[in-house]
């Protein structure tokens, strides 16, 4: 077997924090490809919902937008965007909501608006879709993004969808419960402390060091005192994930 | 009370006037690409545009300058990546500027909900610890009369006129479309006008669990344009064109390239079958 | 997260407890009396019962004692005329008294979305110049954030359980409903926990237009209770009884009449298999 | 053929009152006859909703129910009664509310909730139903109701929905457009005075006089200066209704 890139012990990291049974509010992307790849791994009976209306789906190829016809075709059901916000998120129905962003902060903030100021922004980035809801109504937030310095920042330049705010008890006291429980990214897992709800590294990925880690992130970055290394993906995650990545990259060019 | 069944050409020029609110909706699916090329080709200007998730569709009309304000929540090409157009309007007000009211997916679904439900406002748990509210006055936050909670609300959305695609109508004019049906009940009611264009005229509907149906009194034109959501895609019709997408990456990054391609695909062709003739070629 | 399958009697037994919250929902179509005969059958008391049309089977219900509370917005015999066991809690509070928390339909529905939608309250333009607000405190008013127009407010509701009648679950434990299809999808979204009775369970649903479908993880439990919305009906499965409702009548003017029909056909039959043969006969 | 009864001449006369193709939301009972009567005669395209979420409904017979399925079978489309109130009352789509109610009073304003005080009422009427917003939505609503003294009253008990509540300009002051334009009784037409908002009667039935009028209505009832009879059903009206009236017997009989 072909060792697992750095891109692939991310996804397979970050589905292994699917438990199985949950419902589970998906973003396009790698939060897909990771939420599909529990499904067909250890989560069989995982629920997910996708913000285009579909409950329940089973894709058997990754969307490569958020309504492919595939996800809609393998629902349970499907009902309209409106409806799916208010009242399968809103309502408090979705256990875990799985994120990528642009920039993420040290207190777990997510941008995904503009880099430099909002009225004349260096970047314009696409706007924050249903990020926000997610991020504020679901129990759990899990947020993969790839390790870099300018995407991993000390503060985002723009809060498009609330993290721990700047710490403490400022999310919980903002009448906000749930949050981000992990980031995971493509060299560490973060989770948040306990009490400051900064992000420190629990887990570091085989073959990187820490001071790679402190390289790739625009924090002062810390490493938890019961650090340890993740666990590497088995033969069997990298199967279904190299099927499920080939099998998509097939309906694609069979489409093209 | 029965839609007018014309062609799209004088469609839009009987509904869409210069400066107008306008919303073309589809969530991913089922995306009225011939119906707003014909806003291009008709040289239309100063429309506000209206939509959750404006894609390449909405890039090219603000490349080619028919939009000075945009009401969305999420504005890429949906598994590419930017809209180069949109970008540049937005960091470098080229080719003019472009106002935005950017809100959430969840906020424009509660503004479209209740610009159908004729409610000037809706509410919804959101934006708290959010930037948003600073830079978006629609957004605004209220006590609940009976819990005391902060809940955030959001102005309603009523557009001049919606612009759908749907697989069906029936003779009568009735509409039906299925798959994954978005915001487009909601934003049709929510216009004062509506045009949609359909893949084709049948004279029954056949049974489609999770169809959305709308009467033949709430529409008032309806245009039959096989394929006009290409490329978009129509579920049970054709699926996504997801090369195109891949290619207006490419397109639209340099305004020369962007024009030239507009210009022959669009200016240059008289109607959406030429343009698939065009691009197919 | 897959729901129970088993009897009515168990289902009743581990979802209703007294003194809860419970709406039995059915509007015309699809109304759940064998899980409501059932609640009389095990003589459950004290219970809030909620609906936007209570008729006979709350009529049934009010009229043993089973509800102290009741929040509706029409409580008749459909088509037919008044609710005598209603009346008699209301005006001579026989067999017990009834609080009334009453609404109009509007006002119940968007209270019903309101809690299927994780909101406390919900807003509507309504109960302008009507006396209503005055005697329900659930009724209120705000103004509109941006337009400051005056606009209607209600509490949300959220029922302790939901009990709805539904066609068909499939194996996996989904549930669809179609034709008048009401206010079930709400209410069950509103809910803390679900039971839904149906008239069969099927490998696969077909394609239905409308259809209502309930995902097995939002229900906590299902009993196959073929003919269980009986007297009233279930499309494409049987139609309406007219004459009970009309029958109903007579039976529940007098107390004496009423109780005598209940314990002979209730509250001495073990189940609804066992009431329906003795209706019958 | 047999003359009209006068249940069968407020039938008809109501029916008259609905233009042909205006979209109409219909109580049950006598409103759902006359509704359905105008579709059968001069309206075939009115478009009957139903607040059970039936929309564009064509019945053969009539529903003794508001959620009948031949309301469903004969619809251009079923929705959620929530959507019914929301997206096709409040949102100003209904041109004409079609009521009955157990009193009406002078200024038009509807009771169906209790006879006597509301904390003890004398008699306990079924409710409001949807009536309280359809009378308040509509742009214009139609009232039918048996003329009786207990039923057309100086002042209602208790106001389920408002008509011009103590008449002039009080309604258009609350903030609400519409009213009723149309009150009919198996004696007469009611129409509200253009200032006063007090219903005068505008038309008197065949064979009824206005000592038998002003007898069976709770008010000091003014007539019209150009007062007129109604015009007599016509023989094709009467054939539609009673077509429609066997029809439907036959169809509950065969039920039973």
């Amino acid at each position: 077997m072909k060792e697992a890139t750095s891109q692939e012990i991310m996804t397979v990291t970050a589905a292994r924090l699917l438990r199985d049974g949950v419902v589970c509010f998906v973003g396009i992307g790698i939060p897909s490809m990771a939420a599909n790849l529990a499904r067909l791994t250890h989560a069989p009976n995982v629920v997910l919902i996708y913000e285009s209306g579909t409950i329940g789906t089973k894709p058997s190829v990754l969307p490569l937008s958020i309504g492919d016809g595939e996800l809609a075709e393998t629902a349970d059901t499907v009902v309209s965007t409106p409806e799916i916000f208010t009242h399968w998120l809103q309502s408090g129905r979705v256990e875990v909501g799985f994120l990528g962003a642009a920039q993420v902060d040290k207190f777990a903030n997510l941008n995904s608006t503009v880099i430099g100021p909002y009225e004349s922004p260096k970047v314009r980035l696409p706007g924050a879709g249903g990020a926000p809801e997610i991020a504020a109504l679901a129990k759990e937030t899990l947020i993969i993004i790839e390790h870099d310095k300018r995407k991993l920042v000390e503060r985002v330049d723009f809060v498009t969808s609330a993290g721990y705010l700047r710490g403490g008890n400022e999310r919980s006291e903002a009448g906000l419960s749930g949050g981000p429980s992990a980031v995971i990214t493509d060299l560490v897992v973060f989770e948040p402390d306990s009490v400051s709800k900064e992000l420190v590294v629990t887990k570091i990925h085989a073959g990187v060091t820490k001071e790679q880690v402190r390289d790739s992130t625009g924090w002062d970055v810390r490493f938890a005192n019961n650090l340890c290394q993740t666990d590497s993906p088995t033969d069997q995650e990298l199967v279904a994930l190299r099927d499920l990545v080939r099998r998509t990259k097939e309906a694609r060019r069979k489409l093209s | 009370m029965t839609p007018k069944i014309t062609n799209l050409q004088s469609a839009i020029k009987s509904l869409v006037e210069p400066g107008m609110q306008v919303a073309i909706e589809g969530f991913t699916h089922l995306i009225p690409f011939a119906a707003a090329q014909e806003i291009i080709r008709q040289g239309i200007t100063g429309l506000t545009l209206i939509r959750l998730t404006p894609d390449v569709i909405y890039d090219q009309m603000i490349g080619m300058g028919c939009a000075n304000k945009l009401i969305f929540s999420w504005g890429g090409n949906p598994g590419v990546g930017s809209l180069h157009r949109l970008r540049d309007a937005v960091e470098n007000s080229w080719p003019t500027s472009l106002e935005l009211d950017e809100r959430s997916h969840a906020a424009m679904c509660v503004a479209y909900t209740a610009g159908a439900s004729g409610l000037p406002f809706g509410s919804l748990r959101g934006f708290v610890g959010s930037d948003l509210p600073q830079y978006n006055d629609s957004i605004r936050f209220l006590d609940c009369p009976f819990t005391k909670e902060k809940l955030a609300v959001t102005s309603a959305i009523q557009p001049d006129v919606a612009i759908i695609h749907a697989q069906q109508a029936d003779r009568q004019g009735n509409v039906m479309l299925w798959g994954i049906v978005g915001v487009q009940k909601d934003i049709a009611l929510a216009a004062k006008r509506v045009l949609v264009t359909v893949e084709e005229l049948v004279d029954k509907f056949a049974e489609k669990s999770n169809a959305t149906v709308l009467p033949s009194w709430t529409i008032d034109t309806i245009c039959e344009v096989p394929g006009g959501a290409s490329p978009s895609y129509a579920h049970d019709y054709y699926q996504r064109d997801n090369s195109a997408y891949t290619e207006w990456d490419e397109i639209s990054r340099s305004r020369e390239k962007f024009l030239e391609w507009m210009k022959h695909h669009v200016l240059e062709t008289k109607s959406f079958v030429e343009f698939r003739e065009r691009i197919q070629s």
